[in-house]
């Protein structure tokens, strides 16, 4: 079986790696290229825990084929921070402790700043709608809704 | 002189206590890493030279295995090793026995995801490729999935020959545990009664549903000696079981608990990590191995599935004569106690004169149940719970009045057995009536829903340690994987009893070889239990630091006293010394006597149960049998909240999975006896835009078995809401909903059927 | 001598009693005695049980003192989630 | 398995022609990938055919739009031309799993997936979308109603690649909706669905419409009784009892996990009456 050369950017660094053509964009990501943020918590794209951009486009990783990603952007949430200083919806979800497990915050993370970048001032049913697909066992979403909301009115007046 | 605070007194010192850190809201030590995504959860640990390993499950509900030819595989190129039950260890008692069986099955498979069979290669690819040339050949057996057709005479018998304790005359071999409870003349009870309802429900199983599978990398060396990295709520469980599994002294395996992605009671028990041990014994690498979401659903524990029988006689004003329940849980193929804990908390918001619970456990075709949040008593209080709301309808009373009217206080003879202390129901249910929520008004389609729930709350071994730094930080070991924020709830316990602010305080779980023993993160007993210890573990360093202050003032230890993170004289006759503080102990530590530290080992008692209240408005569309929840309020008795957002947050999500379980979650299986759903887009746990903010009312009714008043509060916001929605529904929709989950087809059913 | 209540389902075990009295000073002599006078209790103890004394349970604590006037429970082991 | 992305439409053609084993096409692989991690198919070749031109466009023509083969949901849900004209078909399209979903899904990809409960297609019915194809014997047009010939299967000959799928023009006056029941909000398959497409004329009297069901029946149901029980009427109520008794009448659906017989008949007719007012109100019609 051979492998696939792909050239990619990913956080806006210059990666090439090999991958089988049956893998996704989550194994290369988790396996090949060492960023384990994105989590698989379906592999069917129902629980959203492996949200990333795809030339600013939101998606599952794991309903892309590594293959794929050839000549494209990938951001993933090891990309939100601007060296120490948080982005602010990481900051939020901090303050607001809008995390138990925290394992399905990375991919509310990169799914809310998506919705941020596209509607900067969402409405509550909006943020409820466009986060429906990352799926958080822990919170009841009460303080997760809270924190995009107050991250959202913090960008706006920044 | 350290104060010496007595257990048993402590309401009083609550009394006078002004907390510092306890009851503020600091950011999480470990929440940086998980925004960031750095935080390394199970399936985040790799190691070199590291296999992959898979697992040949049962496709049959019930079958005998004839014979397993792993030959092929084994000479696949890039599989290591193979494992089958062969490659374990006979346990002693039987509930190991049952755990191990359940990780590999021995003789027979029980239900469909059983596993059989485990290889190890170089990928999961070769390992996928490597289970198809598994042979294993089945004898295919009559199978049974549903708790009432299990115990007919007529059901296929799953463990023939195996005897149960206390099972009375007339039950079937599948009945594995049989209880009861209660007290009083029970004929006498319903005698009293002006009204009487009976009604039968039915639950169905439903999954913790925690968002990280199951995750595990074990590796073992000729030496003998191991170490598994794992997603687990308990790594010295996971310890001891596995050593025990592959045959290896306790001591020389090592266990470090990753970051857990949720667990919710699912990762109280082992499935991989015997496995990937054995694998990495036979193998000589180090083996990972991660379940896929349908690999949790077929295999990992659910909880269980029940049907119950209840009994409730009221007076015309809404007092409880008598009240009775026959609940009756599956929990797969092995026994366990889960209908015991429903039987014992059916009716424990009650102050009753007669009351009798009795509980079987039945055996089925299903995988081997697990705890689940309050495991049991959710099923039962929803039984328990619609009776009563039921009576307040036909009586027309308010159900809040009825349930205060009734409510167990100080002083009430349990339905379980002991009499209670200090208990926060009242306190609670008035909360809620109070609140504005309950006087809103409610819209056409409209239903509101009231539920009482409770939880009893465990305690258990519990080992801390802490070390004073020459820098006046401190950094505690505490042994509980932390699953929702308690690195941050026992950093605030050290902090106050130290007297030091929150951040210089780091607290990690440590390894299995770092600390004594602890339980598992279960029972919410980790904020009372840990957080106990973390006080006394801080006292015994304060201890030290006052000797220490005493001997460079040339004073007797007992003339000094600690206040607000320094050592100072306890009097103007003890000496005119300025206050010396932690940092400045520490910094001289080396030349007063060496390094100072605290630490404390208990087996914690004194928990404190906990009760809490919900209120819930839904809308229930009556052409699609749609619920909508429009609103909800939770009220809980938490004692002295430690770190009020986490406290807030157990109750939300709590509540939330309750109102999974109440109207869309359950595990389908079909005729064939295979689990229908094993994914989460068709078992339906509830997404975002399925629901309002969860407005959550902490209440502080002081635990007398902790110096600053904590219970437990991770467990009891699952119990009211399975009843608290069915009675908003069935307000709502006009008719009584006895069947959980209350999913569109069945209300629109029974709004069709009752008119 | 103390009363021991025990749940209602041991009434096989103690010839349909489940109140229950024997000499004890503390709960590991409780349940020592208890298994004494009813062997069939002896499993059921050994398979791990819980004990409360005046409302508070203790899960194992032999050395728990307790005083005539206690009330003492005898329940099933439990265990969360 | 092969991964292949060719960069024209003959050469995913010929990919997909000479393949001796199975093949998969590859648009936004939300079925696609999922179907591989059950290891429910185990593809010998995945063509990926983003890479050929036209496939990401949405262009007007003849007063209608042609949709490229791997233009997403989100990318029509952006399209202000599209919505204007078929909000109906671009709502159905939305419906198809999450945000990230819509990053990816297509309506060719929800065509050819061949569920019975896809969103998108009972609304692409009532529209009178046509598929374009093209294959080893050239390109040819195919009204999208007979793709699906049954669950998981499609009319489509080996070789065969839906290029694009295309909306019509559309009178005046005109309005679609597309409503399917689902026991949550989100993240669900139908249980039932419907998509309604009428005209109305000046004095709000509907002249021409058209009913489907979707998810109760192997393939979609396109119920004429229904749609005759509203043409010539202003949605009374006794035309709106007419349809959806019609609806419910048409349904021929299963017992599964999802739904009972009673449940999805039930509802369809309930999702047909309030898509169908919807409609009207997007024809300018008021009630």
């Amino acid at each position: 079986m051979s492998k696939i050369h792909v050239s990619t950017s990913i956080n806006g660094d210059a990666v090439e790696y090999l991958c089988d053509p049956s893998e996704t964009l989550l194994d290369v990501l988790r396996n090949r290229v060492g960023l384990t943020g994105a989590k698989e918590g379906c592999g069917s794209g129902d629980c959203g825990a492996c949200s990333v951009e795809l030339d600013g486009r939101l998606v599952c990783s794991c309903l892309v084929l590594a293959a794929e990603a050839e000549g494209k952007e990938v951001s993933t949430v090891e990309g939100m921070a601007d060296g120490e200083k948080l982005h602010v919806l990481q900051q939020k979800i901090l303050d607001h402790a809008a995390l138990q497990c925290g394992v399905c915050t990375p991919g509310i993370l990169v799914a809310a700043k998506a919705l941020l970048e596209k509607n900067p001032d969402p409405t509550e049913t909006e943020v409820r709608y466009w986060l429906a697909g990352n799926l958080c066992r822990c919170t009841g979403y009460d303080k997760i809704i809270r924190a995009v909301m107050d991250a959202a009115a913090e960008m706006r007046g920044a | 002189m350290v104060t010496e605070y007595k257990e048993g007194s402590v309401g009083a010192e609550l009394g006078q206590r002004e907390f510092k850190v306890v009851g503020t809201r600091p950011p999480r030590p470990d929440g940086v890493d998980k925004v960031t995504g750095r935080a390394l959860f199970g399936a985040d640990l790799t190691a070199p030279g590291m296999l992959h390993a898979t697992i040949l499950r049962s496709p049959h509900a019930h079958a005998k295995i004839v014979s397993i030819d792993t030959s092929a595989a084994l000479a696949m190129d890039g599989v290591k090793a193979v494992v089958t039950s062969d490659d374990f260890v006979k346990q002693g008692g039987s509930g190991n026995q049952d755990t191990l069986d359940n990780c590999m099955a021995r003789g027979k498979v029980f239900y469909d995801g059983h596993a059989v069979v485990a290889v190890a290669a170089t990928s999961v690819m070769v390992a996928n490729a490597a289970l198809k040339l598994i042979k294993v050949e089945y004898e295919i057996l009559p199978h049974e999935t549903d708790v009432d057709a299990a115990m007919l005479d007529s059901a296929p018998v799953l463990h023939a020959g195996r005897k149960f304790r206390n099972i009375p005359e007339g039950n079937n071999a599948n009945v594995s545990g049989f209880w009861e409870f209660g007290h009083g003349d029970i004929d006498e009870g319903f005698a009293k009664a002006d009204i009487i309802v009976e009604r039968s429900f039915k639950t169905a199983a439903t999954h913790q549903g925690y968002i990280e599978p199951h995750a595990t990398l074990a590796t073992m060396g000729p030496d003998g000696r191991g170490e598994i990295w794992v997603s687990t709520q308990g790594h010295y469980m996971v310890r001891d079981l596995s050593a025990a599994f592959v045959g290896m002294e306790t001591s020389q395996l090592r266990v470090t608990a990753a970051e857990i992605g949720g667990g919710f009671g699912g990762k109280t028990t082992v499935y991989l990590e015997p496995v990937a041990l054995a694998l990495s014994k036979k193998s000589g690498r180090p083996v990972k191995m991660v379940m896929t979401r349908e690999e949790v659903f077929r295999a990992s524990g659910p909880t269980t599935s029940s049907s119950t029988d209840v009994k409730i006689g009221m007076t015309k004003d809404g007092r409880i004569t008598a009240g009775q329940a026959k609940p009756r849980y599956q929990g797969g193929a092995y026994p366990n106690i889960t209908a015991m804990l429903g039987a014992m908390t059916a009716f424990a918001s009650y102050d009753l004169e007669a009351v009798q619970t009795q509980a079987w456990n039945v055996l089925t075709n299903r995988p081997k149940q697990a705890a689940y949040r309050a495991p049991g008593a959710p099923m039962a209080i929803y039984t328990v719970e619609s009776v009563i709301d039921e009576l307040c309808q036909k009586l027309d009373l308010d159900p809040i009045e009825v349930r205060l009217m009734n409510a167990a206080k100080k002083g009430t003879l349990s339905s379980y057995g002991p009499t209670f202390d200090e208990i926060g129901l009242v306190a609670t249910l008035e909360a809620a009536k109070a609140h504005p929520h309950y006087a809103a008004p409610l819209g056409p389609n409209q239903g509101r829903g009231v539920s009482c729930g409770f939880w009893f709350n465990f305690a258990g071994n519990t080992s801390v340690s802490m070390g004073i730094n020459e820098d006046g930080t401190v950094s505690v070991i505490e042994g509980n994987p932390d699953i929702g924020g308690s690195r941050a709830s026992i950093s605030m316990m050290a902090a106050e009893e130290l007297g030091i602010p929150f951040d210089k305080v780091r607290t990690i779980v440590g390894d299995t070889n770092s600390i004594g023993f602890n339980d598992v993160t279960d029972g919410s007993r980790v904020t009372f239990s840990v957080g106990l210890a973390t006080i006394k573990a801080a006292r015994a360093a304060i201890q030290n630091m006052c000797g220490r202050a005493a001997q460079v003032w040339g004073i007797d230890a007992d003339a000094v006293d600690w206040v607000d993170g320094a050592a100072v004289p306890t009097g103007h006759n003890a000496g005119e010394f300025p206050p010396m503080t932690l940092a400045e102990i520490a910094a001289d530590s080396a030349k007063t006597g060496g390094p100072i530290a605290g630490h404390h080992e208990v087996n914690a008692d004194g928990a404190g149960v906990s009760f809490g209240v919900h209120l819930v408005d839904v809308e229930v569309d009556p052409e699609t049998g749609f619920t909508e929840i429009k609103r909800y309020t939770v009220f809980q008795d938490a004692g002295k909240a430690i770190h009020p957002d986490y406290v807030e947050g157990q109750m939300q999500g709590g509540a939330v999975q309750g109102i999974g379980w109440a109207l869309n979650e359950e595990y389908i299986y079909g005729e064939d006896g295979k689990l229908q759903n094993a994914g989460f887009l068709d078992y339906r746990i509830p997404v975002a835009s399925d629901l309002p903010m969860i407005d959550a009312v902490i209440l502080e009714i002081p635990n007398p078995g902790h110096p600053y008043g904590v219970r437990g509060v991770g467990e009891t916001g699952i119990v009211p809401p399975l009843a608290a929605v069915a009675n908003g529904v069935s307000h709502a929709a006009g008719v009584r909903m006895s069947e959980l989950p209350m999913s569109p087809p069945r209300i629109l059913a029974a709004i069709d059927g009752a008119k | 001598m103390v009363k021991v209540n025990l749940w209602g389902s041991l009434r096989s075990a103690t010839g349909g009693l489940t109140e229950v009295e024997v000499d004890a000073k503390n709960t590991g002599e409780m349940l020592k005695a208890l298994a004494k006078k009813y062997p069939a209790l002896e499993l059921i103890i050994e398979g791990g049980v819980s004990v409360a004394i005046d409302g508070q349970i203790y899960k194992e604590a032999w050395f728990t003192p307790i005083k005539p006037d206690s009330e003492v429970v005898l329940m099933p082991y439990m265990k969360g989630g | 398995m092969r991964f292949e992305s060719p960069d024209t439409i003959e050469q995913a053609v010929e990919l997909l022609n000479t393949c001796d084993g199975i093949s998969r096409l590859l648009a936004g692989g939300t079925d696609v990938l999922v179907q591989l991690r059950l290891a429910l198919v185990e593809p010998d070749l995945i063509v990926d055919i983003k890479n050929i031109a036209g496939m990401r466009n949405i262009t007007a023509e003849d007063g209608g739009f042609r949709i490229g083969a791997a233009v997403s949901g989100a990318e029509m849900g952006e399209h202000e031309g599209l919505v204007a004209l078929w909000p109906g078909v671009v709502e159905a399209m939305e419906l198809v799993g999450s945000t990230q979903v819509q990053g990816r899904a297509t309506l060719a990809g929800n065509l050819c997936n061949a569920s019975p409960a896809a969103d998108s297609v009972p609304a692409m019915v009532v529209a009178n979308a046509v598929a374009r194809i093209v294959g080893p014997n050239g390109t040819r047009d195919c009204p999208v109603i007979d793709i699906p010939v049954g669950p998981s299967k499609t009319s489509l000959a080996k070789g065969e690649v839906i290029t694009s799928i295309y909306l019509p023009a559309r009178p005046d006056n005109s309005g679609d909706a597309y409503l399917r029941f689902i026991p949550r909000t989100e993240m669900d398959i139908a249980v039932s669905s419907a998509g309604v497409n009428l005209t109305i004329d000046s004095a709000g009297v509907v002249t021409q419409a058209q009913v489907s069901l979707g998810a109760v029946a192997p393939t979609v149901l396109v119920v004429d009784d229904a749609a005759k029980a509203i043409i010539g009427t202003k949605l009374d109520d006794d035309a709106i009892s007419a349809l959806q008794a019609a609806c419910s009448a048409a349904c021929n659906p299963i017992d599964d996990k999802r739904g009972t017989v009673e449940f999805r008949t039930k509802t369809a007719g309930v999702m047909a009456k309030r898509a169908a007012l919807i409609a009207y109100s997007r024809a300018g019609g008021s009630k």
